[in-house]
């Protein structure tokens, strides 16, 4: 009999006030990918940190090959080849790329005095990057790295233990269309292999791509499952989110002032000797996309006054500009939503309502006082527009699902009355009935006279939601198309450095 | 208040103890004589809090302690400044160097450590340097009496540096807990890049930071100088930055910054006093004065870890 | 070189109270008046064995003459005193080593000074009493001799010691020491200081408690306040050393050693400077004097 | 090497300004010094580093080099021990502290400072109560000159100190920077989240490096109290921790953790030494000694700040 790798019964976990998984039951096999579904909090992350030793279930069995075994620890759980990719960065950015990839269990020599084989590991790690096509090398530490790079280097880390269950939460959140495609290549590789993959993503057609299986979690319970024949986006939507969700991507007519905010002749410090302009019309969204590493967040970050632009020209509204710190850039109306949530958009562990009111918080105040039930309720507001799922807004951010994360770090920005907006990776983890909330959000405030850059590495999205795209390939802006022009193949090509 | 709770409910076993064992606990000459040493703890503990919360640290104020108490002598026994004048030269040095400390840390970029650790020993050769060795001090006070009441007296009973930590803990719970400003030093706490990209002015939050912890120390400076009336530039002070760094991080404010509280910080000071104070009032031998102060100071926070960890 | 053979002298502290900087003017005077010889006065900042030490070592690597120091502890400091001794004139001021080769001692004799003190606290409690003594460190020598001076004159009568307080140098705890000591003993009649700072320390805390006329105290050492609390008849009296004639025989006695003439050196080798009893009778004077040679009117 | 080439310069620059100013510093016997205090500063400084590169902080040491120290001398003079075992017993002590640190730290989750806090008071009480407030030494040493030579003397004209030191270093740089234990240090100082979740058991990690810091304060407890072969137990080792982590910081590390080096920390312990011996062969006033110090260092640290905003 062919047991499988992984079973788990009636899974039981209780978070304080949030009852996350009811009588969960999943089952895997030997070269098999399952994949993993539901809305933002529906337990995915928690029945997969059980499996990898993070949290212990309060009730419920597990059996692995068949006999049954508790998971106490992470270790044990890499003891019994489980390898697990979570959907939060978990690299220390004082090491190099091939120390995070290998902590844990580094190549040794020296007999006890258990010394780290350094060639040995380097070289390792380069066909652990190669395979994944990533081409960086193997000594920069981890914070030169932009996060979708940081993303790689953690997944080839979990490769890299040839496990026989690799877990992937949402590993394609920051990731571009190649990187995703290579990435799924080496998952079918892994499938021939023998290995047992379960497989998180809210983005629905990488899912129709690989699964052999779709399990849908709903409110912390199973809410079905699809098998590869029976897989469709509409299903594993309604599957999801429990009825039919229409109109997801809107194109109005754009109804666009040109030439609204200009960026000319921009110079960041990491290519320092590529320039790139450009201008967003009041009320257009201009996509921007570009493989990882374009170096699009750093132009998101220059015109925010973060990273100090060695050169730069703005204007809006034909006022010039002087942007030097992010006071500045609020001040003219321009803002960003940074890309990492944990670290530049968030702050993890204060309350949801103290995120969401901190860029305005001048707003809820009299005489430098807050006014607690004004905050309150504002937050509140924010919470329920963007469908944030949480007991209640004095709950810590850090408690939050990944997705839910993401919705906070909208509702901190969306409720002030920007010129420009700036989305860096907006969606990030997002599930699909909340991306086409979000998406008419944007297109109101576009309407509504707002000029939005909107970065993104989902091409579905860019398509989807752009009204011009333009696209970046290392430092340097490779073109830029117009609505009619936008296809998949085109941004493609702009992308990997061919000029349009 | 869950935070500061294990220490709140160590200091009230304390206190029911020690009366216990010596009523005169409560004797109204010990309580005054508590008061006014928590006062004056106080009111530079809650500048250390401030400076925690933000993920800095401040280890000067001892040193400072010594350096402005030296210079409020002179001004007033030897230049012959006027009380109003020379209290407001100590807050206003103390805010000098709290905003040098701030401008280091913030602009140039140095470890706040370091930066003042630099303070405590330049401040304290400073001192030395300016009374060449000698010991300062007040003499009877002539022609600043009223200083020295403000300083050291009594209000109604009530010892004066308590009426002050009173008004101040007040205003800077406001500060704290209640203003936008509080709520900035918390977010440039727990995490300055986010606090940053929500347009925070985080060098300015943090640098202001030290100027409060200056001009509080500066305050404490006068009545720590009133308190013994008489400044050696070589001890005055010493080790009070670890008493005022001990008693946040017992209140509840962690070193890694973005936690604490003004209530935390005040039962930290008041249960350091209640240790010294204990050890004189049971007799204890000095010589164990500080094995019992670290050893119930670890218990206490032990029995809280324990209790805190069964309760979730 | 411009002083061709000229004479490198060093004074060295055990701490940095203003005791020395009175000793500091007899070495400034003793340098005025001898032509071919330069003092240097170092302070043991942080007043330990090891300070001192570095100090030594770093003045030995200069290639000093003569040393005169005052060893914070001299019974294990007398190997280091030993060592030095092979390289330069070695004198022991304030605290002494007597174990060591050093050439002579000049000083107070502490044991004497604290009989002294132990004498004035049985004259100004005459009916006996309990008394409290307060100090900064008791593995001080000098404290632990004074004390057991004190301890030794009061054997045997009415007065009894109840306890030694210590601060560590901290002056605010000096003084709340003694606040608690008069909550704790609300009959203690009298209070002995037994370092500089503890005169003031404990006179604040009794005049902050109002018990000014029924505490008697007594005091080592010169502090201003001190000497005020004394003219004021708040303190009894106070037992003041001579700090300006250690520095100024020190250096004296240096000088001519290496200039060959030993007869300033007595056969024991030990020179004491006798201390004094400081009343009110004779406080006004006192005080003059000392502010002279602190350079102050 | 590129966060110790600061200090380093700065270290350089001081030496041959203090050479120039009085060659004698570099005279045999004043080397012979600094070198033997380099190598009993050094020696704790690492340990302090290590454990500052976990996230944590030791502020103990000084405490325990009383209490160790009173105790050496109580098995060697007084309790008549063999030499060998006094030394063993007084580095195993070292590392039975450093375990109850770790343990508490790591197990029972209370903040590094306050555990070391509670260390620093309790161990300096004891020292006081063991040695009843006397002042302990070991004479002529008789009967262990051995070991006092190999604490305090010399090795073909190199202070047995400096000897240690370098072995010491030699050997921590291994385990520091290429063994995986050193690189499980800095996992979970940088972040104890991603290094459990990569299988590395961070409790056992961060509490090892305080029983290594223990054990290596033992070895510089030992050699303090033979080079001032008196130990006064109120006084011995005050403040010794701040040098330590003084050390430790101007060398790079970060009390944030996770950074960090073995060189830095032995380039840092040098300054602070020849920072010291300047002030003496310079004939500074010692009442600016502190002021120095302070001052020197911040210039150090601003100027290798600026220089290294150029570079990048
Ligand atoms: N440590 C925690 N403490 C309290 N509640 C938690 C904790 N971790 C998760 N939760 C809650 O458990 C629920 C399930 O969260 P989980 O992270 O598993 O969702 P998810 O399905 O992975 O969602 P997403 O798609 O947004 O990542 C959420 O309501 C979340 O708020
Ligand atoms: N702090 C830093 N120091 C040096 N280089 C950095 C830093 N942060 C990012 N980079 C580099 O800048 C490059 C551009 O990163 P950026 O995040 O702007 O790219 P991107 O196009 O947004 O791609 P991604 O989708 O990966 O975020 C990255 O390749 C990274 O190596
Ligand atoms: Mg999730
Ligand atoms: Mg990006």
């Amino acid at each position: 009999m062919n047991a499988a790798v992984l079973q788990m019964k009636g899974i039981e976990k209780r978070f304080p006030g949030v009852h996350a998984l009811k009588g969960v039951e999943l089952e895997i096999h030997a070269g098999e990918v399952i994949a993993l579904i539901g809305e933002n909090g529906a337990g995915k992350s928690t029945l997969m940190k059980i499996i990898g030793g993070v949290h212990q279930p309060d009730s419920g069995e597990i059996f692995i090959d068949g006999s049954p075994v508790v998971i106490a620890s992470v270790s044990e759980a890499i003891k019994h080849g489980i390898a697990f990719i979570h959907q939060e960065l978990n690299v220390l950015d004082n090491l190099d790329v091939a120390s995070n990839v290998f902590l844990g269990r580094e190549p040794l020599r020296g007999g006890f005095l258990r010394l780290i084989d350094n060639r040995k590991m380097h070289e390792e790690t380069q066909v652990q990057l190669t395979r994944l096509g990533l081409e960086i090398p193997t000594s920069i530490p981890l914070s030169k790295l932009s996060i979708a790079q940081q993303q790689m280097v953690e997944i080839a880390k979990a490769l890299s233990l040839e496990a026989r269950l690799l877990i992937m939460d949402e590993p394609t959140s920051s990731l571009t269309l190649s990187e995703t495609a290579r990435l799924l290549e080496v998952v079918k590789e892994l499938r021939s292999q023998g290995v047992g993959i379960i497989y998180i993503s809210h983005r629905l057609g990488e899912v129709e791509e690989i699964a052999d299986r779709v399990v849908v979690l709903r409110d912390g319970a199973n809410a079905g499952s699809l098998t590869r024949a029976s897989v469709n986006h509409d299903r594993m939507v309604k599957m999801m989110v429990g009825r039919d969700l229409d109109h997801f991507y809107q194109h109005p007519a754009a109804d666009k002032t040109p030439l609204y905010f200009n960026v000319k002749n921009l110079r960041t410090s990491r290519y320092p000797d590529k320039q790139v302009s450009f201008d967003v019309g009041k009320g257009e969204i201009l996509g921007l996309a570009g493989l990882v590493g374009a170096g699009r967040s750093e132009l998101a970050q220059a015109i925010f006054g973060v990273d100090g632009a060695l050169e730069m020209t703005i204007t809006l509204d034909d006022q010039p500009l002087r942007v030097r710190t992010p006071q500045d850039a609020i001040k003219h109306g321009i803002y960003l939503i940074p890309e990492d949530r944990r670290h530049a958009g968030l702050i993890t562990d204060i309350r949801i309502r103290e995120n969401v009111t901190l860029p305005a918080l001048g707003r809820y105040a009299t005489l430098g006082l807050i006014a607690h039930e004004r905050e309150r309720q504002s937050a509140v507001e924010m919470c329920k527009k963007l469908n944030v799922k949480a007991t209640s807004v004095e709950v810590k951010t850090a408690n939050l699902s990944g997705g839910n994360q993401q919705k906070v770090v909208l509702a901190k920005w969306l409720s002030l009355e920007p010129k420009v907006l700036i989305f860096d990776e907006p969606t990030r983890g997002i599930d699909v009935g909340a991306k086409a909330e979000i998406y008419e959000l944007m297109r109101r405030l576009a309407e509504s006279g707002v000029a939005i850059l909107m970065i993104s590495s989902d091409m579905e999205e860019v398509l989807g939601v752009s009204d011009r795209v333009a696209v970046m390939h290392e430092g340097s802006l490779t073109g830029i198309l117009e609505r009619g022009e936008c296809t998949e193949e085109n941004i493609m090509r702009l992308a990997v450095g061919s000029r349009g | 208040m869950k935070k500061e709770l294990g220490t709140f409910l160590l200091l009230v076993v304390l206190c029911i103890v020690v009366t216990a064992l010596n009523p005169r606990f409560l004797a109204p000459a010990n309580l005054q004589n508590m008061a006014r040493l928590i006062g004056a703890y106080g009111i530079f503990s809650i500048g250390l809090g401030l400076v925690i919360i933000t993920g800095g640290i401040d280890l000067s104020v001892g040193s400072l302690f010594a350096l402005l108490g030296v210079l409020l002598s002179m001004m007033l026994t030897e230049w012959g400044w006027s009380s109003v004048l020379a209290v407001l030269v100590v807050i206003g040095a103390g805010m000098a160097f709290g905003s040098l400390h701030g401008f280091l840390i913030t602009r140039v970029r140095v470890q706040p450590f370091i930066v003042t650790l630099c303070g405590l020993l330049f401040y304290r050769g400073l001192a030395r340097f300016i009374a060449n060795d000698e010991t300062k001090g007040f003499g009877s006070a002539a022609g600043f009496e009223t200083l020295r009441n403000v300083a050291t007296g009594s209000l109604v009973g009530i010892p004066t540096p308590f009426v002050l930590l009173a008004v101040i803990s007040l205003v800077m719970w406001v500060v704290l807990h209640r203003s936008v400003y509080g709520r900035y030093l918390f977010a440039v706490g727990r995490n300055e890049v986010a606090a940053r990209y929500s347009g925070i002015n985080s060098r300015n939050v943090v640098a202001s930071a030290y100027i409060l912890s200056g001009a509080l120390a500066g305050i404490a400076g006068i009545v720590f100088a009133f308190y013994t009336n008489s400044i050696s530039p070589s001890s005055h002070g010493n080790f009070f930055e670890l008493y005022g760094i001990a008693a946040a991080v017992l209140g509840g404010c962690s070193l890694r910054g973005g936690e604490g509280s003004i209530i935390g910080i005040l039962i930290g000071t008041a249960l350091l006093q209640v240790l010294q104070n204990l050890v004189n009032l049971l007799g204890i031998p000095s010589s164990l004065n500080f094995a019992v102060m670290g050893a119930v100071i670890l218990i206490g926070v032990i029995a809280d870890q324990i209790l805190q960890r069964r309760a979730s | 070189q411009s002083g061709g053979s000229s004479k490198k002298l060093a004074f060295v502290t055990n701490n940095a109270a203003d005791f020395w900087t009175i000793a500091r003017k007899g070495c400034e005077k003793a340098d005025a008046e001898l032509a071919d010889v330069s003092v240097e006065f170092k302070i043991t900042s942080d007043g330990t064995a090891a300070e001192q030490k570095r100090i030594v070592d770093d003045l030995l690597a200069k290639g000093v003459d003569g040393i005169a120091i005052s060893p914070v502890d001299p019974d294990n400091q007398t190997q280091m005193i030993n060592d030095v001794t092979k390289q330069a004139l070695v004198l022991t001021q304030d605290s002494d080593a007597p174990n060591s080769n050093r050439a002579a001692y000049v000083g107070t004799d502490n044991v004497a000074a604290g009989r002294q003190a132990g004498e004035l606290i049985k004259e100004v409690l005459p009916q006996g009493g309990r008394i409290m003594i307060f100090v900064g460190k008791l593995d001080a020598r000098n404290a632990q001799e004074r004390l057991q001076g004190i301890k030794e004159t009061l054997r045997g009568t009415n007065v009894q010691i109840i306890d030694v307080r210590t601060d560590d140098t901290d002056e605010v705890r000096a003084k709340s020491n003694v606040s608690d000591t008069l909550v704790r003993y609300p009959d203690v009649a009298g209070l002995v200081g037994l370092w500089s700072y503890n005169g003031p320390a404990i006179l604040n805390a009794v005049r902050d408690a109002g018990k000014t006329n029924q505490i008697k105290i007594v005091c080592f050492d010169e502090a201003d306040q001190t000497l005020a609390g004394v003219r004021d008849g708040l303190i009894y009296a106070t037992v003041v050393q001579q700090p300006f004639e250690f520095g100024y025989q020190a250096i004296q006695i240096m000088a001519k050693s290496l200039a060959g003439d030993r007869s300033s050196i007595p056969a024991s080798k030990q020179v004491f400077i006798p201390t004094l009893v400081i009343k009110r009778d004779n406080v006004g004077e006192f005080t003059q004097k000392i502010n002279g040679l602190r350079g102050r009117s």
